[in-house]
């Protein structure tokens, strides 16, 4: 069983959409889960692995939404998201382990993963840095008359950058298929959303600029659905929008912050704000399943995570050969490697 | 099209003009995207009557926005198109240097070779126009520093025809740098004729004595000094890089090989400038034919004043170019 | 007679304030219409001289409302603003033709005029580049608990760039004594407000950060003073605001643009709303002066400004060994020339 | 204060940090101005506890507003405060080289000399934790091309106190960049001790047959490389430049006369970098001594991958030093 945002069911609005989402989402948190074994294992590339456990909701109700030939940017917590629309879990998890097999070639790791062929123009490491390419792919989009949106997911952090309001001015002006999706955990690392703007109420920037804009509650999926639904039905009419997800980060802002920066009873708090338990009660109120076959499910997910680890581990390093390699398009030289340049400077002279 | 070949006389202006209209005219997925560029017409005049040729669509005036700009570009690029965007001055470069160095340059190798992005920056630099330290700088050297990005300037009308249209072919991200000081400049360009390819350097001038290796605005400078050296019994090599990435050593070593002294000439401020890189690549492949060191005559380590007369000591000249020749000689 | 903006009468609020804005509207737009002389007698440095003509209200109102020791930044449209805070028009004019007497030895010219002992931290030739400074200058004031504040002039055009938007959450967030004014003059070069965003209502995006915001027309000089007095007092109060001044840009962009992108009409409509012009008739009205006085007083005006022009011309320009200086600290050694480096090296050779 | 010289043993880490506390000891003015430097404590905990120390007034934790920040720094220390700003990683840089390069650096100058900017920008570098492209490169070349700005790089414990501390109270702006491979690095510091002047370069090794011209972690590496070519009968000189902004060139000097042989190393990229600069100066100002052109051993022309074995590659090593060295012997 491999569920993906594109599968059909998903989309339908029956009740067999409820547990899709919820497959959805436990994939992420199950992943994510193994990302920190992986660290744990130090067996990732490094330890800048920023987990979106508590954000399940985000990914796969905003990636339920979106259409194959859709285009989007991820800030650095962009597994959930990238899994949602269909990725693969394996050549994720290598990637994250800075091995050949992984999205790209290990060169990019957890922060610069990408996929030409699900849309994903890439994750990236400077707050903000993915979010204008988005009015580049909205613009191309409409040269193209092809029907496709773009959307740029970042963090709340990312509202401090100049750039995403200079993007969201050129989306509006220029009434481009493109959302802007906030994942708003409340923190930029240690950072409270109230102690990062006077004004956490993001979407009202947005419809300053003219923009469609709101702000959900991420605790059930269905509502982000929904939200995300008519956003992007929205854009994809040349009416772009904003639209802001709430919830909580449930963990340290990298693998080896513990957040002593935060209190534990708001931290107790937040984490009860759960979207894979909420979205598990709700099937189980709606009874479309019952504990145990849900177990199932989970146990299910669990063992395919579970490979992801040994595939990483197993597979090799990128060959050094590879270091030269894709600085320029193929059809040009490489650069010369310095140890190559000095022995034919000595060889020379 | 005819297949003779055509010298049209034209301006710097107008040759980057025509390039722009005959790659747009060839390739609908080229746009123009920039500051003033639509309406206007461009700020120094480049893109003027394009948007009434090719529309709204591709001739896109933007907000000032010149991060945002560029960062448009990048996702335009990776989603098909082939954007060129106008940077009005170079100066402005500082805005946009996290979308150019962390996005453009290093997209194709971060994601392991899965896209390119095939953009050009058109931007124009250096002094002349009295407009100040934010308007008159040369700051092709952080490009040069910058791995994943490709580089051209060009000297003549002919290049700046031919070297643009070739830019916009290009599979990697592009900064075309204009030198402010040209754009009124007349030349003959034959728009049909096979041009020299992309990367490979222009020997303009033959001599034995010297190689003064240039680019853009300082071709001109060196060509006129090369002509007083003349007289002055002394015959330069004036090599015209036209791109600065890649850069074409190939063309400049037998020259310095054969005259055993090197000048480099660049507005380019002095330190860990283009004159830097020239200078350093330079010694290390000819070490055993130089006669004296590789002379550096660069832009001087200074902002750029609105004065006319300390705006002028700010950069080489002609005469300079000549003295130091004479120099090295003495 | 020579009126600047700390002429007490001005801030008495009595009916010589009237006289004393107009009497600064005046000076600015004969010392504008003087830079198009110098411009066109070729005396000036270089041609990028942008002329604040019918956007004198803006400047005269608003600096009436600052207090001495205030900072303040301008964009590169800021002759009228620096007048009105008392600048030595001769100074400026010199600076402006690129001479050794200017504010800034010739060096800086009309984009990058300052003077510390007026509170000016600098004009600039980058778009939004002062903006953020007024930020600090602001969390100086308050380290220093001197009671000032500072102000960020700029134009409606640097509501483009991202800094004015990271620079304003910073003073929501921090209550900062700051203020935020933007000239709006309808245009960035050719553009036409409404071409480059989709909501020209700027103070709503101030708003959305947490600011006090509002938009006034620039007819009335009246009206901008109070206005602006309103936001100075508050954000001497720890309430930072952003006030939006709409006025029209009269003349093309910089010296050499004459606006063929404008619709005529739209052109004479707009130089209709003449602050000065609008000032003198209501003086009139008022009864304070009548038309011959005030053709006294702007002959008084034309003749002190005429001088700026002769006083230029007679100017030094800087000398050449001031290329040097300046790049550091008086402290510091200077940077090497190239030719003595080179005239040092082929000597050693 | 105590009299006498107390060596001390910490980390450079703690010892950054010792020399904030002291500054801003010293001089109320001092504030710093970043992302996390207040409750986190700065990202790699340079900055821990001073916002208890301090207050909240004086250690400002900021929105991720890179621009905004240092453009904020620009204001206030032309208003009479001294901040220091800590910018996460070098490699946003890009987002605000407009308000270092057109602003800050500039305004001095462009002001005719009426006032300066004495601000501090704290930043850190390089390779080491697999933190890919974007948060792994050197990027101090763009710092020393731009006139206006100094520049410092501590590669000792001790450097990281005095340095700092002299940073902290120079007049202009000062781009101070620290390795992120260092900041667990132990050693002592003499807090008492007059440290070497600003802008004067270390010689941490004497040897006659070579100098290796180097700074940041690369003098470490150097320093290991060293000692296994005198093992092998080469005695290499290290000099330590510890500001590239001034560069001392009259303590490399001698040592490049004497031995006629010199490397530069650096992680800064090859082309255009600071390996270019310092060859290119070692080449005019010796040129008449030398055996060999300067070698360059630079950062490849690459961007840095989060494969570590791919992340190693991308720089040098002590063993690329060593065989360099030795193949200059061979
Ligand atoms: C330009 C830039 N500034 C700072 C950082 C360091 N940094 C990485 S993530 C982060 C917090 C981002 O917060 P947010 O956007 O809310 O995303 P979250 O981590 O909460 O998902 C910071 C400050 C960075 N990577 N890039
Ligand atoms: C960063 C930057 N981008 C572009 C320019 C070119 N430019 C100079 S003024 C201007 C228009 C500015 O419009 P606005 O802010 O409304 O000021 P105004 O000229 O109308 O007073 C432009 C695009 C510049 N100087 N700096
Ligand atoms: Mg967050
Ligand atoms: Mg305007």
């Amino acid at each position: 069983m491999n569920s993906t945002a594109f599968d059909a069911s998903i989309s339908s609005g029956s009740n067999s959409r409820h547990v899709e989402l919820y497959k959805i989402m436990r994939r992420i948190r199950t992943f994510e889960e193994r990302v920190g074994e992986l660290f744990a294992r130090a067996q990732s590339a490094g330890s800048m692995l920023h987990l979106s456990i508590g954000e399940e909701s985000a990914a796969a109700g905003f990636c339920a939404a979106m259409e194959p030939m859709d285009k989007f940017t991820t800030h650095h917590r962009g597994h959930g998201i990238f899994l949602a629309r269909g990725a693969d879990p394996k050549k994720m998890m290598a990637e994250i382990g800075g091995k050949e097999a992984g999205y790209c070639r290990g060169k990019g790791g957890s922060m610069h993963i990408a996929d030409m062929g699900l849309g994903h123009l890439g994750a990236n490491a400077i707050v903000g840095g993915g979010i204008p390419a988005i009015v580049g792919a909205g613009l191309a989009a409409r040269h193209k008359q092809d029907g496709s949106i773009a959307v740029a997911f970042f963090g709340d952090g990312a509202t401090g950058q100049g750039v995403l309001y200079e993007a969201m001015n050129m989306a509006a002006l220029w009434k481009l298929p493109v959302v802007f999706c906030c994942i708003n955990n409340q923190y930029g690392m240690g950072t409270r959303i109230d102690q990062a703007t006077a004004n956490p109420a993001l979407h009202e920037r947005a419809a300053a600029f003219g923009l469609k804009a709101e702000t959900v509650d991420g605790l059930d999926v269905e509502v982000v659905a929904q939200a995300a639904q008519e956003f992007c039905d929205a854009a994809r009419a040349g009416n772009p929008g904003f639209l802001a997800i709430d919830c909580y980060r449930f963990y340290g802002h990298a693998r080896k912050d513990k957040s002593p920066y935060r209190d534990p009873v708001e931290e107790a708090e937040g984490r009860k704000k759960d979207p894979v338990l909420f979205s598990r009660n709700q099937i189980i109120k709606l009874g479309l399943f019952d504990e145990t076959e849900l177990d199932a499910l989970d146990d299910e997910i669990a063992e395919e995570m579970d490979a992801t680890i040994d595939f990483t581990i197993a597979q090799a390093e990128p060959p050094l050969m590879s270091l030269f390699r894709d600085v320029y398009a193929p059809s040009e030289p490489e650069p010369e490697a310095v140890r190559t340049r000095i022995n034919r400077i000595l060889a020379n002279d | 099209m005819i297949e003779e070949n055509i010298m049209i006389e034209m301006t710097y202006r107008d040759a980057l003009r025509q390039a722009l209209v005959d790659q747009m005219s060839q390739d609908s997925n080229v746009i123009i995207l920039g500051e003033e560029v639509g309406r206007y017409g461009g700020a120094y005049g480049v893109t003027k009557n394009l948007i009434k040729e090719f529309g709204e669509e591709r001739v896109i005036d933007t907000p000032i926005s010149e991060a945002g700009i560029v960062g448009a570009a990048v996702g335009a690029a990776m989603s098909g198109l082939r954007p060129v965007v106008e940077l009005m001055y170079v100066d402005f470069i500082g805005m946009t240097m996290d979308q150019l160095a962390n996005q453009a340059a290093k997209i194709r190798y971060m994601f392991g070779g899965q896209i390119g992005v095939p953009m050009v920056v058109r931007t124009q630099g250096g002094t002349g126009r009295s407009a100040g330290a934010q308007h008159s700088q040369s700051l092709e050297a952080f490009i040069m520093h910058t791995p994943g990005l490709r580089l051209a300037m060009p000297a003549t009308v002919n290049d700046a025809y031919h070297l643009l249209r070739q830019a916009m072919a290009q599979p990697d991200p592009v900064i075309f740098i204009e030198h402010k000081g040209l754009y009124t400049l007349k030349g003959e360009v034959d728009l049909n004729a096979t041009p020299l390819p992309w990367g490979k350097a222009a020997v303009l001038r033959q001599g034995d004595d010297l190689v003064i290796v240039t680019y853009s605005r300082q071709v001109h400078y060196a060509l006129e000094a090369a002509k007083k050296l003349a007289e002055n019994g002394i015959e330069a090599t004036i090599i015209d890089l036209r791109t600065l990435n890649p850069i074409d050593f190939e063309t400049i070593r037998p020259h310095v090989e054969r005259s055993g002294r090197a000048m480099v000439v660049t507005e380019s401020v002095l330190t860990c400038g283009v004159a830097a890189e020239l200078a350093a690549r330079i010694s290390e492949e000819c070490f055993d034919f130089l006669h004296e060191p590789i002379v550096r005559v660069a832009g001087e380590d200074i902002p750029i004043s609105v004065s006319p007369i300390l705006e002028k000591g700010s950069v080489p000249n002609p005469q300079m170019i000549e003295e130091t020749a004479l120099k090295m000689f003495s």
